[in-house]
């Protein structure tokens, strides 16, 4: 009896006497939401294209964050005395480094491995994590960074709002990462439905032969979602790393990102976005009010529970049409 | 080769599995409306009819892929409403596919070896240790389908993963798994589409050898209208997911609403 | 010459049936179980036995339950490090609630343990296929790293957390425990590595086999066959993490002697995965093949520099074997996408026709 | 496929030659000490500065003074990535060179290598990690944590605390709360946690911080910012303690109340917070700076020449290293001075372990006067000794010590180190009785 009312309704009852803490939670997981869609759309960017489930978007959210912190520091040595120019100096070089990124994944891994099954696809990533993971501490060294957050003129300092007899503190790093990921959203969405390029690569996404058919290079589409892929972990990298340091503890941020695609599908940006949300509210709610009754830290496998529940209910997923089996 | 089979056995020429008012539709669009036929034990049955006439889900009603929104199926005498694929099997509905849906990693042997699952009782303690009586088991199944390589004359290929094999002989090695079976009654879903005329004829010729010598009830679609008017008993012509004839294949030829069906005249 | 199978007839079917039709495999099989049994003991330095073959082996098995889930009924899983937890804490619970009871016994019981959690984790498999079932399991890794840490009882409430493998015996011998002789540990786990490896092998040669490998070509056929999917799905997950416990109840009790939740993390079911890739899916050769690429790499790179005499840091060897490691699963993966296993058939057949090729 | 056939022959060839040029590098003329260091991986950020540390002292001995007792040291790191399975493979590839001692440098590894010490006999220096019940030298004769284990440093904060609030008695009735790493380590504090609560009447918050979770702690601290504890302690490793102390700044929890054990106290812990993390509380139990004639040594010989960046030259987990080795350079030489070897073996190097007796005196001697408490306490009975630490604050720059030496509570620790030892020796039947004699200081 205890025990149900301590699952079903204290946990209310504290959201309703604290509702400060609530929001202060809601915003917290929709931040985490945020970070996490980012992640999923990275995934959802190259599998839609190309097929491959890319296991290591979480270490090129990593290295390009590494890039970035590891260029700055160069330039800095070498004598670019503005830090602020230095800086965006070293975001403009990174942006290139990811392209190079691309273009050699394309080149490399890709190409020779075409018409392999999924799972040899998806066994090389391994191999692109593990010489990332080994080409990124090789340069940079394996030690933490700190993120360069004041010179990319990020916002730092917290704004707290008064509300409900408590208060709720947004931190303007959080604001702006919503935003920058919004916008970086927007812009892919604009990107893949008004450019001749995004509509290729939705031809195919549907079909590969088809969009062979029309004259639509597959390499050169390859290289374009790899690439935005980089920049998606570009941007996640720095707005994580923000949130601690760069170091290479943070690719385990990646698969924390994964039952966001088992909620919204493997090929639906907007099933990435809404279910990277979800997630996020769901895990810190779940974390904060829920959580104390085992011991905390059950995120690690909230997530992906919330994930499976879901699935039992929609086998499709989020925004997936149910699927007719045909023989 | 037959197997003895559970509810009550069925003479020649008596009703097989009689299809009732069976109707299904895929979130609105209706795939079949109200199709009623029957198969007698024995003979080949002939479906037909235009491309998305519902042939092809017709079967999948019969062998339990997809459930029905109505109507039932009277297979030897007992009628269901709903049944589960295994069931199917379990009473004795073989089948094979429009596109091959053969287990390409495994050889033709392996293939056929599948076909028999269902006849292998052994526990899975036996299939450990792989002697005594689950070795025996093998070695007599084994045997079974060696007469079937033998019938379909594909010995040379025992040993080949299917994958590797031209689509013709991927079509008879599935003929082949679904005789493994030892089926009472074989869906055939276009066992001749895609092949030279070469290959139509030793299919024709084996379709109708296991009619003859097993005298297994077949079940074919078949878009080749000389190869159905040859091999079959009767037919059942449906359109738009409706019965529209069924009758012996002159008769059917005959009909004005099948021509029409055909010809692409408007409703 | 020395390959060749003709002249070999075959006058039943119980011959043609068995697992190594061909004598030279017979031969081939027969010289590595000397080696093995014989000359590895007999000629290898504690450092070969301890800290490569031991562990090879028991990464070979645990490849094996891997594979028979992933490679013969295509159900991708990365949950297997924590299945192997499972064995592990499992054998210690065990061992520790019955010392009296013979050890082998509980780390084959301790595989049951783990086939019943793997059956609990594998019922979404009835519903999602490939990469999503492939995140599903995940979850299993997640969940169960997150009981071992948290149920104390499972550490017999151990202040540090973690499993202290105890003295056993099997008669007068030490088999577990620091006390344990090296050649002991090294003939139990060769021993249970070679019996389960011949079982797998009756497995996926006979009727089970045959429904998993048909489930993973074609599910839809299979089912229409009679084969029940979710039944022979589970089994699958059973069976393979029935391997995977007894796995990882030897890595600790017969290599590690003790662990921590840590040891049982992601990392480790992607290590066997690996192993299961490179190797080839669905081969049990394969698995072997595998275990000793991917755990041997790694080991021998570490080992070169010094060999050859070029003075490097520690750290940038571990930096230049990561990128090599990485670089050469890539070149394997093209090179031959179906494995190592393929590769040694594709010699074979090669030596089969030799030295006319054509 | 001629490319195909050749880079599979490389590879192949590669893996069949390599073992044929391993040979052992036998020294007859040097003492071998072997470093575990992790420069890779998740924790890598806290493993290089140590193991800069621990191989630059003992870098300079060998420049400065020939090594020890005029023998040389050959030093040599094996890389573990902080990863069990690589520690064993470790161990088992420098056995082969006999070692004189082993310093794992992850409590996963001690775990493994404490059944083995003894039957290798090579002693293991955990310095402040590992098994906690080692400290019991008579069921752990080859296994050492000194300078304190983590109940001492849970007992030096409880004292730090209770003299900020004006005594035990004022404790009653507060919360304190408790962040941690969800593992053997983190969790190990936990049973003396309470019996302080239970003891001083205060409540108890636990925060775990699962591994996977390290840098994604905000619900913690949201649960911190509910519970408003008076006081949080961590226990923190790693890339958890950046974070850990950034999500106390977002939260506004009052840093000067936020006390970390000497694992978290690295700059790199503190640094990112920036001005928010001014304030933060750590135990530490060695100077931080390089204004020690030891040090200069070290930055004279061996700095530009070795892996250490100059810029992080004397950190505190730098400083932490050549503490590490301090340790074993004393042990070495009392080894020496004990058997009247030069070339001294594992064994002998135990029994300098076990009289390893560093007062102020000798730290003055070393060139590092005041760089640690006395190390006195370590007895054939006592692998520990329960030294003394301190608290130093986080200024915004570096980290200032704000307190005096203070000593563990002894007598509440050692009766739970004794019951945590006798269950192992319990657990694992047949667990060998000491029987190696015991030396005088």
């Amino acid at each position: 009896m205890d025990l149900l009312y301590k699952i079903f309704l204290d946990p209310f009852v504290q959201m309703g006497s604290a509702p400060d803490l609530l929001l202060q939670t809601l915003w917290e997981g929709l931040v985490g939401g945020v970070l996490y869609a980012l992640i999923a759309l990275g995934f959802v960017l190259i599998f839609k294209a190309s097929g491959v489930f890319n296991f290591a978007q979480g270490i090129m959210v990593v290295f390009a964050a590494l890039t970035l912190v590891g260029l700055f520091a160069l330039l800095t040595r070498v004598g670019v005395s503005n830090a602020h120019l230095a800086a965006f100096a070293a975001l403009g070089l990174t942006v290139v480094v990811m392209l190079g990124l691309a273009i050699a994944v394309e080149k490399l891994v890709l190409r020779p491995l075409v018409n392999q099954p999924d799972i040899i696809l998806f066994m090389a990533t391994f191999g692109l994590t593990y010489v990332l993971i080994g080409l990124g501490e090789l340069i940079f060294g394996g030690e933490p960074k700190v993120m360069i957050t004041n010179e990319l003129f990020l916002p730092r300092g917290a704004w707290d709002l008064e509300i409900f007899g408590g208060f709720v503190t947004f931190q303007h790093i959080d604001i702006a990462a919503a935003i920058i990921a919004s916008l970086m959203v927007a812009g892919l969405a604009v990107f893949f439905s008004k450019t001749r390029i995004g509509r290729a690569l939705r031809a195919v996404a549907d079909s590969h032969k088809a969009a062979l058919s029309v004259g639509i290079s597959l390499e050169q589409i390859w290289v374009i979602v790899w690439f935005a892929s980089g920049l998606v972990a570009l941007v996640t990298g720095i707005m994580w790393a923000a949130r601690s340091d760069v170091s290479f503890a943070l690719q385990i941020i990646a698969l924390r990102a994964l039952p966001v695609l088992i909620l919204g599908g493997f090929t639906s940006i907007p099933g990435a976005i809404v279910g990277g949300l979800i997630i996020g509210v769901g895990e810190k709610l779940g974390e904060f009010y829920w959580g104390p009754l085992l011991g905390g830290g059950i995120e690690s496998w909230l997530a992906y529970f919330i994930a499976l529940v879901f699935l039992l209910f929609r086998p499709q997923g989020l925004f997936g049409e149910k699927i007719i089996e045909r023989v | 080769m037959r197997a003895p089979s559970s509810p009550s056995e069925i003479a020649a020429g008596d009703v097989l599995l009689a299809a009732e008012n069976i109707s299904l539709s895929f979130g609105g669009v209706k795939a079949l409306t109200g199709v009623s036929f029957d198969i007698r034990k024995g003979e080949i049955r002939a479906i037909i009819g235009p491309n998305g006439a519902g042939k092809t889900s017709m079967l999948n009603v019969i062998n339990g892929f997809y459930q029905a929104d109505h109507g039932t199926i009277t297979f030897k005498g007992v009628r269901r409403g709903k049944m589960r694929p295994y069931e199917a099997a379990e009473f004795g509905i073989a089948r094979t596919f429009q596109n091959v849906a053969l287990f390409r990693g495994m050889s033709t042997l392996d293939n056929l070896m599948a076909g028999r699952t269902l006849k292998m009782r052994r526990s899975f303690f036996w299939h450990i240790l792989r002697h005594g009586p689950a070795l025996q088991e093998e070695v007599e199944h084994r045997r079974k389908v060696e007469e079937i390589i033998d019938f379909l004359e594909i010995p040379h290929i025992r040993r080949v993963p299917v994958g590797r094999l031209p689509y013709g002989l991927q079509k008879r090695v599935e003929l082949g798994r679904a005789l493994a079976m030892e089926p009472e009654l074989l869906l055939l879903d276009e066992p001749m589409a895609g092949m030279n005329l070469e290959e139509k004829e030793d299919m024709c010729r084996y379709i109708i050898d296991v009619n003859n010598h097993f005298g297994t009830t077949i079940a074919l679609i078949e878009h080749d209208m000389g190869v159905v008017m040859d091999l079959s008993d009767r037919v059942v012509v449906l359109d738009y997911g409706r019965k529209i004839a069924d009758g012996a294949p002159n008769q059917v030829k005959q009909d004005q609403a099948v021509i029409d069906a055909y010809l692409g005249v408007a409703h | 010459m020395l390959y060749r199978e003709a002249g070999q007839f075959k006058t039943n079917y119980f011959a043609d049936q068995a697992v190594f039709p061909i004598r030279q495999d017979r031969i081939g099989v027969a010289i590595i179980l000397l080696l093995a049994f014989v000359a590895i003991p007999l000629y290898g330095s504690n450092f070969l036995l301890q800290a490569v073959v031991i562990p090879f082996l028991i990464y070979s098995l645990a490849s094996i339950g891997l594979n028979l889930l992933t490679g013969y009924t295509g159900l991708l899983s990365l949950g297997t490090g924590a299945f192997m937890g499972v064995g592990a804490y499992a054998c210690y619970k065990l061992t520790s609630l019955f010392p009296g009871v013979n050890i082998l016994i509980w780390m084959i019981c301790s595989g049951f343990v783990a086939a019943a959690v793997g059956v609990v984790f594998g019922l979404p498999s009835l519903r999602i296929k490939g990469f999503y079932l492939a995140i599903a399991t995940l979850a299993a890794q997640f969940f169960l790293q997150w009981c071992f840490v948290r149920i104390p009882w499972l550490v017999n409430y151990n202040v540090s957390n973690a499993i202290e493998v105890p003295q056993r015996m099997l008669g007068d011998i030490v088999i577990t425990g620091p006390n344990a002789s090296l050649h002991t540990r090294y003939f139990t786990v060769l021993i249970i590595v070679v019996a389960m490896t011949w079982i797998a092998s009756n497995i996926v040669h006979g009727r089970i086999g045959r429904m998993w490998m048909a489930v993973r070509d074609q599910d839809i056929a299979a089912e229409l066959m009679g084969i029940r999917l979710l039944r022979t799905k589970l089994l699958a997950f059973a069976v393979s993490s029935f391997y995977c416990g007894v796995a990882g109840a030897m890595l600790v009790f017969l290599w590690y002697g003790g662990a921590e939740a840590e040891t049982f993390n992601i990392n480790q079911s992607f290590f066997v995965l690996f192993m299961v890739i490179i190797g080839g899916l669905g081969s049990l050769l394969g698995s072997y093949l595998g275990a000793a690429l991917i755990f041997g790499l790694p080991i021998l790179l570490r080992l070169l520099p010094d060999a050859l005499g070029v003075p490097m840091h520690s750290a940038t060897i571990e930096h230049m074997s990561f990128l090599i490691v990485g670089g050469l699963i890539i070149i394997f993966l093209i090179v031959e996408p179906h494995g190592l296993a393929r590769l040694w058939q594709i010699t074979k057949q090669k030596l089969r026709v030799w030295p006319f090729p054509y | 496929m001629r490319l195909k056939a050749l880079m599979v022959g490389a590879v192949l060839a590669a893996t069949a030659g390599a073992p044929a040029f391993v040979t052992a590098a036998s020294a007859q003329d040097s003492i071998y000490v072997p470093l575990f260091s992790y420069r890779t991986g998740p924790f890598a950020g806290s493993g290089i500065p140590i193991a800069n540390g621990m191989h630059d002292y003992l870098d300079m001995l060998n420049a400065r003074d020939g090594g020890i007792g005029g023998v040389k040291l050959a030093i040599e790191e094996c890389e573990t990535g902080y990863d069990t399975k690589k520690g064993v493979e470790c161990y088992e590839s420098t056995k082969a060179k006999s070692p004189v001692i082993t310093n794992p440098y992850s409590t996963g590894i001690t775990l493994q290598l404490i059944p083995k010490a003894a039957v290798d006999k090579i002693p293991v220096l955990s310095m402040a990690y590992g098994l906690s019940a080692s400290a019991v030298g008579e069921s752990f004769p080859w296994v050492f944590n000194p300078p304190a284990t983590y109940w001492d440093g849970l007992s030096i904060i409880m004292k730090h605390i209770a003299q900020k609030e004006g005594g035990f008695d004022k404790l009653k009735g507060k919360t304190i709360g408790f962040i941690f790493f969800d593992g053997g380590y983190g969790r190990e504090p936990i049973p003396l946690l309470e019996q302080f609560a239970k003891k001083y009447g205060f409540e108890t918050k636990l925060y775990p911080v699962p591994a996977a979770e390290m840098q994604n702690q905000s619900a913690q601290w949201l649960n911190v910012r509910r519970d408003k504890p008076a006081w949080m302690i961590m226990w923190g490793w790693g890339a958890m303690n950046p974070t850990a102390v950034r999500e106390a700044a977002r939260t506004n929890y009052p840093m000067d109340k936020f006390i970390g054990i000497w694992w978290s106290g690295g700059e790199d812990d503190a640094r990112p917070a920036g001005e928010g993390g001014k304030g933060y509380l750590t135990l530490n139990f060695h100077g931080v700076g390089s204004n020690y004639p030891a040090l200069k040594d070290i930055e004279k010989h061996v700095l530009g020449k070795s892996q250490t960046q100059k810029d992080k030259f004397a950190e505190n987990l730098y400083n932490r290293g050549v503490y590490n080795s301090v340790l074993i350079a004393e042990a070495i030489t009392n080894a020496q001075k004990i058997t009247g070897k030069k070339a001294v073996t594992g064994a002998d190097v135990r029994r300098g372990l076990e009289t390893l007796n560093i007062t102020e005196a000798r730290w003055k001697e070393l060139g590092l006067p005041g760089f640690g408490a006395p190390v006195t306490n370590v007895t054939c009975a006592d692998h520990n000794g329960h030294h003394a630490a301190y608290v130093q604050q986080w200024d915004g720059q570096k980290w200032v010590k704000i307190t005096d030496w203070i000593t563990p509570m002894k007598e509440e620790v050692r009766p739970l180190l004794e019951a945590a030892a006798k269950d192992y020796v319990e657990k694992n039947t047949g667990w060998p009785k000491r029987t190696e004699p015991c030396d005088k200081k």
